[in-house]
């Protein structure tokens, strides 16, 4: 399942939300039930890589210019 | 004018009332005038006549509505006030009811606020439908504040900490001053030319009514209003609402709370993740249980389990039938036997032998009595004439002979009694009483006739 | 006397009573009375041949249907 | 007779008891009473055959049908 | 009395009812008691023979199906 | 009877019922109590014969699902 | 029974349930009886390969993603 792998996380843990209604709705067939739960661990799997692997984003500020800046406070005070 | 109709005091006080009651113009109408006659009640109440030049009405300003006052009243104070007039029935006297009051002067800030607020409220501005929903999982976060200060550092010191993946955005702007309004709002319509950015939060850290002022300013509205990107604000009061905080489609308190609105917990949403994954364990584990369950119902049925039930009872029933078939062919032949058995006593106890029998007796004793009949008849006859023929022989004449007398017959069988009957050589025949003698007449004598008997 | 060859018995029996009678009168003359006598002695014949007429004619009888006597009586009782 | 021979028993009786009855009277002539007795001895002999006939029959009837006789009988009371 | 062996069981039986009936009330002639009598004989004989018949058939369908063993007449009361 | 193998098991009950039930009623004649009889007996000849051959099979199937009994009763409860 | 196996789990159970509900009313005639048990015995063991796979496909995701360990159906409670 490469595709999912370019999924974001928004749309992967909706799409992992979506699955697990479904299954808990409990309407669906046993073999769907099956490939559906399969594919809900990948996008748990994904998401959970997602949140796990991330490295901290930087703070930018724009300049009077229209440019981008990194932007930090002083942490102190 | 008899009939003229009297109307009592407190019906009149009543009708004049709800006179002023429905009149909207009486509605949340500000009245500016001096405080005279102050009195402020133990329970908070506050009892005061206001008036200018010209006039006065007494006023009332409940407790309720003087907790947020950020001054206080006294006697000569010139003040705005906004409220309803109604009439006090017990006094008759007509009352305004005072919600809020400022002081006069900055009056005229509260006027331009309460006015503003009005118009893009029946504008819509503030309708709950048109407020955006937050992304639930922003990548860009979007600050437009004062770059120095309290509140950017609380925003991104809190995202930070929540969202370390969330990247923020910071507009700086203008937050107070003549400049702050066009400034906020430019820094919005920025933002939204961006466009990269997820979610906005607009603010600055609190202050004085005239320090918030830009946020109460219709060119921020409206930018607000204008934002594609949906708005949290974040004007750091806690008790009074500016226009942006209705406008925005979410308001924080203070800048803290804005960042923690606009960004989910990390560790919340990998609990989600996880938990979401729980779900789906359990959902499919549970469903698997329940299809187990479900198939071994079935085959734990009394039909699965006792399969031999099905012809069981269906063999008795046969057996019991076929039982019966014996049963009944054999009482139903029983049944006509012991009919003709019966019968057939009946029958051999009138076996004609008896019939038989009768009519033997009665032939034989029939028989007999004809036979007796027939000898009694002969019998009686036999008796008749043996007993005639006795008779008659008893008067035979021939009986003189058994005294020794004889009869003599001539030949022609004549009792011979004359001599002149016979002649010489003629035969006699002579009865005697033991038989006969046959003589022959040798002579004749005689003529005399007593010869013999006299 | 062949007249008297055509009387029943009964008539017979009825003219022996007759001469039965006349000669016990007694006044009979003797000639009479003997030929009387000697009617009487002729019809008694008569009755008496019709008697053993019969006689014989019954033995006759029982003689021809001697089995019928032996049939009914033996086996009774 | 051969009339006669026609009578049944029943019928052959009664004339039988007229006969009988004619007899005990008594006052029958001798010659009568005589040819009377032949007519009757001959009803007797009708009588007599037939019983001796039906007797016949009914041995008969036990003879052919022995088996008959002793299912009946036998198996009665 | 060849007519007598197409009666079935039933007709005889009351055939041989009315016989007995007869018989019973006593006023039949000598000579029609007893051919009466012959023909109930015959008619008895009948069903009995009838009744023995079905007996035996019944008897040799048992042995045929051994399965339904012991049926017989006497497992009645 | 050709014609009554083709009975179901249910039809032929229904017919050896009512042949019971006519037989208990009585009303029948003694020559066809006997084919009655007959005929009830190969109904229950082909019922027996029904239920032997369904025995059979079942039989047959137990023993070729023996596996699929134990699976799913043990892992319960 | 080839279309069988293109029943879905879902479709086969639903089958068996009518099957077990028929069979427990009682009323199915004999011949019947026997020819739906057979195709309940199908379809149970059918059913019962269905989850069988289910079960080796749910265990074999497992092992794949270690992180997830130890599924089975006994983990619950």
């Amino acid at each position: 399942m490469p595709s999912e792998n370019n999924l974001s996380f928004e749309e992967a843990m909706t799409k992992l939300e979506r699955i697990v209604e479904k299954l808990e709705e409990g309407d669906v067939p046993l073999e769907e039930a099956i490939s559906i739960y399969k594919e809900g661990m990948e996008l748990s799997k994904l998401c959970h890589d997602k949140l796990k692997s991330v490295e901290e984003q930087l703070t930018q500020i724009i300049t009077e210019d229209g440019s981008t800046e990194s932007f930090s406070i002083d942490e102190e005070d | 004018m008899q009939e003229q109709q009297y109307l009592t005091v407190n019906a009149l006080t009543k009708y004049i009332k709800r006179k002023f009651d429905a009149d909207p113009h009486l509605r949340d109408i500000h009245v500016r005038g001096e405080i005279s006659n102050f009195k402020q009640h133990s329970s908070g109440h506050m009892y005061f006549t206001l008036k200018d030049e010209k006039a006065r009405i007494l006023a009332v300003m409940f407790s309720s509505n003087t907790r947020h006052m950020k001054f206080i009243p006294e006697n000569g104070m010139k003040v705005i006030v906004k409220g309803d007039i109604t009439v006090f029935e017990p006094s008759g006297q007509y009352q305004i009811y005072v919600k809020a009051m400022q002081p006069d002067g900055v009056g005229e800030l509260f006027l331009a606020y309460e006015q503003l607020k009005q118009r893009l409220e029946t504008e819509g501005l503030f309708a709950a439908q048109n407020k955006k929903p937050l992304p639930l999982f922003p990548n860009t976060i979007g600050v437009i504040t004062s770059p120095t200060g309290a509140a950017i550092r609380d925003i991104i010191t809190t995202i930070k900490r929540r969202y370390p993946i969330g990247r923020i955005l910071v507009l700086p702007a203008l937050v107070q001053g003549e400049q702050a309004a066009p400034s906020i709002a430019k820094a919005i319509e920025k933002a939204n030319a961006m466009g990269e950015i997820d979610v906005l939060i607009v603010g600055r850290g609190g202050g004085s009514i005239e320090e918030l002022w830009a946020f109460n300013e219709e060119l921020v509205a409206r930018a607000i209003y204008q934002s594609r990107i949906p708005v949290i604000s974040a004007v750091g009061h806690e008790t009074d609402f500016t226009i942006a905080d209705f406008v925005a489609d979410l308001r924080a308190p203070t800048p803290t709370g804005a960042a923690e609105l606009a960004v989910p917990h990390i560790e919340e949403l990998m609990d989600r993740v996880l938990q979401r994954q729980t779900r789906l364990m359990r959902s499919i584990r549970e469903r698997f249980r329940f299809e187990t369950e479900r198939l071994n119902r079935v085959q734990r049925s009394y039909a699965f389990r006792y399969p031999k039930r099905l012809y069981e009872q269906k063999l008795e029933q046969t057996d019991k039938l076929t039982e019966m078939l014996v049963r009944n062919t054999s009482r139903l032949i029983t049944g006509k036997k012991e009919q003709h058995d019966s019968l057939n006593k009946r029958f051999t106890r009138n076996h004609p032998r008896q019939v038989l029998t009768e009519a033997k007796h009665k032939f034989e004793r029939m028989d007999r009595d004809m036979n007796r009949a027939l000898q009694q008849t002969v019998t009686k006859k036999q008796t008749d004439f043996d007993k005639i023929l006795a008779t008659l022989q008893a008067l035979s004449p021939l009986r003189i002979m058994e005294r020794g007398f004889s009869l003599a017959y001539t030949k022609n069988n004549q009792i011979l009694k004359s001599v002149t009957q016979v002649k010489p050589d003629e035969q006699v025949q002579i009865q005697l009483n033991d038989g006969q003698v046959y003589c022959k007449v040798e002579t004749i004598e005689g003529g005399d006739k007593n010869a013999i008997g006299k």
